[in-house]
């Protein structure tokens, strides 16, 4: 398969399981070598050159990549610190509609720790946000609030990959749509 | 039955020499069958 | 030249035949070329160990027993030999997944080191044996690159192709050093009385051969084949590298004196067969090498995953 | 890109520490642990007083290393379950900065639990440190070092190898003799009297050592830490 995103395209990404979406994703993020072909970012080769492309991407995936015997401002600021980020903790909670506690991440409920995991991937302002599942294990509040967040980065020039089992959520937010069957794509159904 | 050398000189003792040289040919041997074993199995 | 050196010409010979005359093959490289090398090792091995057990005189103080030696010098030496083979093999493995550096690095290391070299000619003592140890590990390093991109570039050597030679070697240097520390311990219950004694040489050798089982075992228990062959690379490296230091640290901890076993302590007509069955080890080693690289190549092809179609291009 | 590095290594060090403090039973829990082994050689060993004094030195490093393993797994434990070393590493922290935070956080640990264990093997082993406590801190912090390097590296492999638990002792130990024998022999010297001033060289060889793991290891990290 072969497909073109451009800067500020929003683009979802559907299939049954196992039919190729996350690996895709995961390629995309520079966190799996493909195999076979490449993908570049704006003319370079995300794996070949991943140390130049990684300050640009964002992945957020089922592994939140928190500690978890941190709190979750702890952990946002560890992240930000590391990436060399201005580390506006409290407005990066409000934005994904968390409040400011200190306990440790181990007692935060599931979809608490899926908005702090988001929180998390926007510390670094990607140009590219790739979405796996992103409504997953979050209730309609937060799906409303994934929509709405994505829809703010697309409008200021973030370009979005969706990988989702729910279209109707993700067509909120995106115009272009590729299905994927056996690690092809084919026509949506 | 070896004497631990009183006077320098160690005497007898060929039951030793016996046991290394015929343990290098079982496990030099072994090894080099344990090879051609391998590789007939990997050839089907 | 020594009477011994006459067979081990003779093999590196045939060696170098064989292996030529299968890669210079129109139509590929035949199967089993390295029989010829193994013959001639097995051959010599028993001549080797007759002489050792019946023509070679027997020593002043240890008499028959003494005879061990013919078995477990060889054993020693060529397990280092495997292992090296192995340390080698892994460095060449981690510089052809980037070929293009070979050339620079084997400049950037033969100038230094022929510096090196010189300057130890005009240093004394100490700082001349420094300078022309590292002087030769550089000139080592560049010939091994430039070796490497020779094959790179003509012989279709790969990262793999050299990954499964350390493969290999390493097997074959843990045989042997098994080998070496049982008869290390046959040797030493008529010698020194006891089967074991913790002395730095022994003690060395059975940390090393230790340590190479924990790479062999790394090996067997990483699935990706391309993450399974960058980390036992590494681990090689890392490994032959802990050798020198862990001797120096167990002969400081214990020095019980004892006789060395090179041939210049012993008697002309020892040496020989010391030599004799040395060789017999090493091209018997060559074979076992050559053999278990095939294995773990045929391994490696079954394990590939099919040929895709050419990716699109992106436009 | 060097002043980067530091202070990236700098964060993850701080970083592991900052989730040893917060969770203080697994550095007390590795302490115990160390204690009951080092308890155990003394009751196995059966030996008169004077041996036993002697062997305080092996005692305090045979804890420490097999302590070092538990505390090696777990350091990768935290960074495993959730997945943020992959998550370090396409942040991207540089892999030089991840292996030298662990490694700096490793040896904070082990030489913490070293120098509280030391003081019970003196009381138990009756083994009265008659060197320079100084120097002793130096062997601790010198030795604590040259199994954390190594140490960070090889469970860095064995976390993603099957097999982890078998490999990582099977691996690391054999490596680290030099060390051991280095920090323990040190150790025994200071506390059983050093009369050919011996100590020094056993000192140097720790320092060898760790200058060795500490580059190579460093080197290599970026090459295993990648998930191809």
């Amino acid at each position: 398969m072969s497909f073109t995103v451009e800067r500020g395209d929003a683009l979802m990404l559907t299939g049954a399981n196992g039919s190729g979406k996350t690996t895709l994703l995961r390629c995309l993020a520079t966190a799996l070598k493909p195999d076979h072909g490449r993908a570049t970012w704006e003319g370079v080769d995300l794996w070949t050159d991943r140390a130049a492309c990684r300050p640009k991407l964002s992945l957020y995936s089922h592994a939140s990549a928190l500690w978890e015997d941190l709190s979750g401002p702890e952990n946002l600021r560890i992240w930000a610190q590391l990436g060399g980020y201005a580390p506006n903790i409290e407005a990066r909670l409000d934005e994904v509609g968390l409040e400011l506690r200190h306990e440790p991440v181990r007692t935060y409920s599931a979809g608490m720790r899926r908005r702090l995991a988001l929180a998390r991937s926007l510390l670094k302002e990607p140009e590219l946000l790739l979405l796996d599942e992103p409504f997953a294990a979050l209730d309609p509040d937060g799906r409303a609030l994934v929509v709405d967040i994505a829809n703010k980065r697309r409008a200021s020039g973030t370009t979005l990959i969706i990988a989702t089992h729910l279209p109707d959520e993700a067509a909120a937010v995106c115009d272009k749509r590729i299905h994927l069957e056996a690690g092809r794509a084919v026509a949506v159904p | 039955m070896i004497i631990f050398a009183t006077q320098g000189v160690i005497q007898g003792g060929w039951e030793y020499v016996w046991t290394a040289y015929i343990t290098t040919w079982v496990v030099l041997a072994g090894y080099g069958v344990s090879l051609w074993w391998r590789a007939r199995k990997e050839a089907r | 030249m020594p009477a011994g050196y006459i067979f081990g010409v003779v093999g590196l010979f045939i060696f170098a035949l064989t292996a030529l005359a299968a890669t210079l093959r129109p139509g590929g490289v035949r199967a089993n070329w390295e029989h010829g090398i193994g013959l001639y090792a097995l051959g010599l091995l028993v001549y080797g160990q007759y002489g050792g057990l019946y023509l070679a005189p027997p020593d002043t103080w240890m008499a028959d027993v003494a005879r061990i030696l013919y078995v477990h010098v060889p054993a020693a030496w060529i397990s280092m030999v495997a292992f090296t083979w192995a340390f080698a093999a892994a460095f060449g493995a981690l510089m052809l997944e980037r070929p293009k550096s070979l050339p620079v690095l084997s400049a950037a290391t033969a100038v230094p080191g022929i510096g090196l070299i010189g300057l130890a000619m005009a240093l004394t003592g100490v700082q001349r044996g420094l300078a022309a140890f590292f002087g030769i590990l550089l000139i080592l390093t560049a010939v091994e690159c430039a070796l490497l991109w020779i094959g790179n570039r003509f012989f279709n050597w790969t990262s793999d192709t050299l990954d499964h030679i350390s493969e290999a070697s390493t097997e074959v240097g843990v045989v042997l050093g098994v080998l070496l520390l049982f008869l290390g311990s046959v040797f030493s219950r008529p010698t020194f009385n006891v089967y074991w004694t913790w002395d730095p040489r022994l003690t060395a050798s059975a940390v090393m051969v230790l340590t190479f089982v924990g790479v062999s075992l790394l090996r067997s228990s990483v699935d990706d084949p391309i993450t399974r062959r960058t980390w036992s690379n590494v681990a090689t490296i890392l490994a032959y590298i802990n050798i020198p230091v862990t001797y120096m640290s167990v002969k400081w901890w214990r020095t019980i004196h004892q006789l060395q076993s090179t041939p210049d302590t012993l008697s002309s007509d020892m040496t020989f067969w010391l030599r004799l069955n040395a060789w017999a080890f090493l091209f018997l080693s060559i074979w076992f090498v050559a053999r278990r690289w095939r294995i773990a190549r045929a391994r490696a092809l079954a394990e590939a995953p099919p040929e895709l179609p050419p990716a699109p291009e992106i436009p | 890109m060097i002043a980067r590095i530091i202070k990236q290594t700098f964060q993850v060090a701080y970083k592991d520490l900052l989730i040893e403090w917060r969770s203080p039973q697994r550095v007390s829990g590795l302490f115990f642990f160390a204690l009951v082994l080092v308890i155990l050689v003394a009751f196995t060993a059966d030996a008169s007083p004077g041996v036993l004094k002697k062997t305080a030195g092996g005692a305090l490093w045979l804890g420490l290393l097999l302590a070092s393993a538990r505390s090696l797994d777990l350091s990768y434990a935290i960074e495993t379950d959730n997945d943020a070393l992959s998550g370090m590493v396409r942040w991207p922290v540089h892999p030089a900065a991840m292996f030298y935070g662990k490694a700096l956080a490793n040896t904070a640990v082990l030489t913490l639990v070293g120098m509280a264990l030391t003081p019970m093997v003196v009381v138990m082993y009756n083994a009265p440190v008659q060197g320079s406590w100084l120097q002793l801190a130096a062997v601790l912090v010198l030795g604590g070092a040259a199994l954390a390097a190594p140490g960070t590296f090889y469970a860095l492999l064995t976390t993603r190898a099957r097999a982890s638990s078998v490999l990582l002792p099977l691996l690391l130990f054999p490596l680290v003799v030099p060390a051991l024998v280095a920090a323990s022999r040190a150790t025994a010297l200071l506390m059983d009297g050093d009369a050919m001033g011996e100590a020094g060289s056993w000192l140097s060889l720790l320092l060898a050592f760790d200058l060795l793991h500490w580059s190579l290891d460093g080197l290599f990290f970026g090459l295993i830490v990648e998930e191809r």
